[in-house]
């Protein structure tokens, strides 16, 4: 079965299709890269699978399940632009109140480990306001990862991120890839991104031009992409 | 011509007044409406490379 | 085709008006008590009921555009909702230069007056809203909230005179069980009501065509944008 | 499920204000501010204050509240923590009780803190018999205020004239329970029954509420 099936998806904002019959099946332990220019329409379909929006038609499948059900959203994390941080609320009581909305059995041991495993145990009882953007930007990979999800969506990872998230997300990203878990991400052909992608989709205006293995020629030479499928 | 009967022609005259305004609202909504379409659909044709 | 359709109904409604206007003004008398400023009345009540309809009609559309997601039907409840409010003022208007002779005040805070006077305000908030969201599907979900959130206070209005002793008279018409007027009085009311109606729908189908003027305006500028 | 979701929303919006207090103080200084001016503005000791107090009283309360209520969806957009509970398994109905809650008690808790100053100014007699009709209408007409508030915040959150467009939605929607109360109100200080505004502001409530939970979904999720 599929950890993502979404088909012939449209999305419309009035009459302009911001996404046109895209179609595309994920097999569980996967990772996606979601290639294209700004405008092509891959945060429009990172919002409708994490379930932020709904298809104008079409439909999008997630182990079965449809995107929108709260069963479903209990298995996807997110890691967004935004960093979805309360900034008046300590870091441990940030990742524990995520913990008790996704209905963790033990939210404030789970935070813990989690604090542990980002690195910021020792600031576990700062403020979001005061820390660093780094330590921001970790805290936000905790909390994407805290309720260990099945599917996790990332949109433009490792952009504006400083070294130590980045190494820190790349390890989380390498133990769900373990785990045999699905990761779908939109990037701007970032390397980093690109290296841990096992298949590519590339979307241009809305629609999927082309979808397949992620290839040694795509890491070397990053405009080969868009050159043989897209028209630059 | 007394008070009574002012009052009724002022109520009438207020009942065209706004059905007027809004006549007029709605031409000069339509001219600005078709003004922006021409434009936008030059604008779309050839677009300035 | 649409054309002909609004110039057919214009003139209908206009000469349907004109003789109208002829049969109050000449061969209806003064009311016995009111004297010449009852014929307020034919503008009036027509005013409201149109409103009234409006919006009701306003709020079953917007409702059709949650269960189908087809911009149409907003596109006509935005038209119908606008022309109502159109002539909820006029109910307004006229009814407070009436009430100047008949109560001495041009507004009283009776149940109707305010509750209607409510209505116009949230309606006018809904066109105010409608102008401040950019995204079509997303301006036609909050409209149609505002819509049948507005329906409440609009069905609230249309029974209060039913429901409390108002200022504002009771049921007049034959139809709600008033029967308070003499039978030649009432007819011009239908006959006001019917004119008014035909133009309200030439509004209608005017705002119709600009909406879809906007709608593919911002299609076009989300194509040029996009490119 | 839902309870527990819905108390960790309140409790959460809740925690959040009585750290940053911002919405709490700007609430509490602009009634006190609102009802010296009223008493400036009236002669608060002639008899004829007993009439219009109730309206005094509520106009405070619904300005007071605007601030409260504006905050609520406010908050969430700092980080774009709004997207994140959508996608979280709460469900909008569960988000929109939850922050229902935390606005209640926040504005409950202005209303009471600035009864004593209203009661002050205005040198009124309170009874023991009025306390609990008093209570009564302060818990109804606050839901009021509270349900009308929240779920329009949501509507306007991400609009561009947001501070705008809430004042002209909610307001207009909110004057049938804000008649409602005052009239409540004005009775039951001058120690006559509440009359027939308890039936309407039960009526609004409870329509309000059951319209308010429909649609927040449809508000929230595009």
């Amino acid at each position: 079965m599929n950890a993502l099936e979404i088909a012939d998806v449209w999305k419309y904002y009035g009459d302009f299709p911001a996404l046109r019959a895209v179609g595309l099946n994920i097999e569980p332990g996967s990772t996606m890269a979601l290639l294209g220019r700004n405008g092509a329409g891959k945060t429009t379909l990172l919002r409708i699978i994490a379930g932020l929006s709904r298809p104008s038609r079409g439909s999008i499948k997630i182990q079965g399940a449809d995107a929108r059900d709260q069963a479903t959203r209990q298995r996807i994390g997110v890691l967004g632009h935004g960093i979805a941080l309360y900034e008046e609320l300590s870091a441990i009581e940030n990742l524990t109140l995520f913990g008790k909305l996704y209905g963790l059995p033990d939210p404030r041991k789970r935070a813990d480990e989690m604090l542990e495993r980002v690195g910021l145990a020792r600031v576990r009882d700062g403020l979001a306001r005061e820390f660093s953007r780094g330590m921001r930007q970790r805290l936000a990979v905790g909390r994407a990862f805290l309720h260990d999800p099945e599917v996790l969506l990332l949109d433009e990872p490792f952009t504006a991120l400083d070294d130590r998230a980045i190494a820190v997300l790349q390890s989380m990203i390498q133990s769900m890839r373990d785990r045999g878990r699905t990761i779908i991400m939109s990037t701007h052909q970032l390397r980093e991104a690109l290296e841990l992608a096992s298949h590519v989709a590339l979307l241009q205006r809305g629609q999927i031009v082309h979808t397949g293995e992620r290839t040694q020629e795509m890491l070397d030479d990053t405009g080969w992409l868009y050159r043989t499928y897209g028209e630059n | 011509m007394n008070r009574n009967v002012q009052y009724m022609l002022l109520g009438l005259g207020a009942a065209w007044l706004i059905m007027f305004i809004y006549v007029i609202l709605i031409t000069l909504r339509e001219r600005k409406l078709r003004k922006e379409l021409d434009r936008v659909r030059r604008m779309v044709e050839q677009p300035n490379k | 085709m649409r054309e002909k359709i609004i110039i057919g109904l214009a003139l209908f409604a206009g000469a349907l008006l004109a003789w109208n206007m002829n049969t109050i003004f000449t061969a209806l008398p003064d009311e016995l008590n009111q004297g010449a400023i009852y014929r307020i009345i034919y503008f009036h009540v027509p005013a409201n009921i149109l409103g009234m309809l409006g919006f009701g009609l306003g709020m079953f559309l917007s409702i059709g555009y949650l269960v189908t997601k087809d911009l149409r039907y907003d596109a006509l409840a935005a038209s119908v909702t606008e022309v109502a409010l159109v002539y909820a003022s006029i109910g307004l208007a006229t009814g407070s230069i009436w009430a100047r002779i008949i109560w001495g005040v041009w507004w009283a805070w009776d149940v109707r007056l305010t509750s209607w006077l409510v209505c116009w305000l949230i309606f006018g908030g809904y066109l105010m809203l409608r102008r401040a969201v950019d995204e079509p599907n997303q301006r036609a979900r909050f409209a149609a909230v505002v819509s049948v959130l507005g329906s409440v206070n609009a069905y609230i209005s249309y029974k209060s005179i039913e429901w409390w002793n108002t200022q504002h008279p009771q049921p007049v018409l034959s139809i709600r069980n008033g029967g308070g007027m003499a039978q030649g009085m009432e007819a011009p009311i239908w006959w006001n009501l019917l004119a008014l109606a035909c133009f309200s729908t030439i509004l209608v189908m005017v705002r119709m065509r600009q909406e879809s003027f906007a709608r593919e305006i911002d299609t076009l500028r989300r194509m040029a944008h996009a490119q | 499920m839902f309870l527990r979701q819905v108390w960790t929303i309140a409790a959460k919006d809740l925690h959040s204000e009585l750290r940053t207090k911002d919405a709490w103080n700007a609430s509490i200084a602009f009634s006190v501010v609102i009802l010296l001016l009223f008493s400036f503005s009236f002669d608060p000791s002639s008899e004829q204050v007993r009439e219009f107090s109730g309206g005094l009283l509520w106009m405070t309360y619904a300005f007071a509240g605007a601030l409260v209520l504006n905050r609520s969806f406010a908050r969430e957009m700092q980080n774009d923590c709004l997207d994140a509970l959508i996608a979280s398994p709460v469900s909008s109905a569960a988000l929109f009780v939850g922050k229902s809650l935390a606005n209640f008690a926040l504005l409950f808790a202005v209303e009471l803190v600035s009864l004593p100053v209203f009661v002050l100014f205005y040198n009124l007699q309170w009874g023991a018999a009025q306390v609990g009709p008093m209570l009564l209408v302060l818990v109804m007409g606050t839901w009021a205020l509270t349900i009308i508030g929240t779920l329009f915040s949501a509507l306007t959150v991400n609009l561009r004239l947001r501070e705008l467009m809430l004042p002209t939605l909610v307001y207009p929607m909110m004057i049938p329970a804000l008649i409602a109360a005052i009239t409540v109100t004005t009775n039951v200080l001058a120690g006559s029954p509440p009359g027939l505004g308890i039936r309407l502001l039960l009526a609004f409530d409870i329509i309000f509420t059951l319209l308010a939970v429909v649609f927040v979904d449809t508000v929230l999720v595009g």
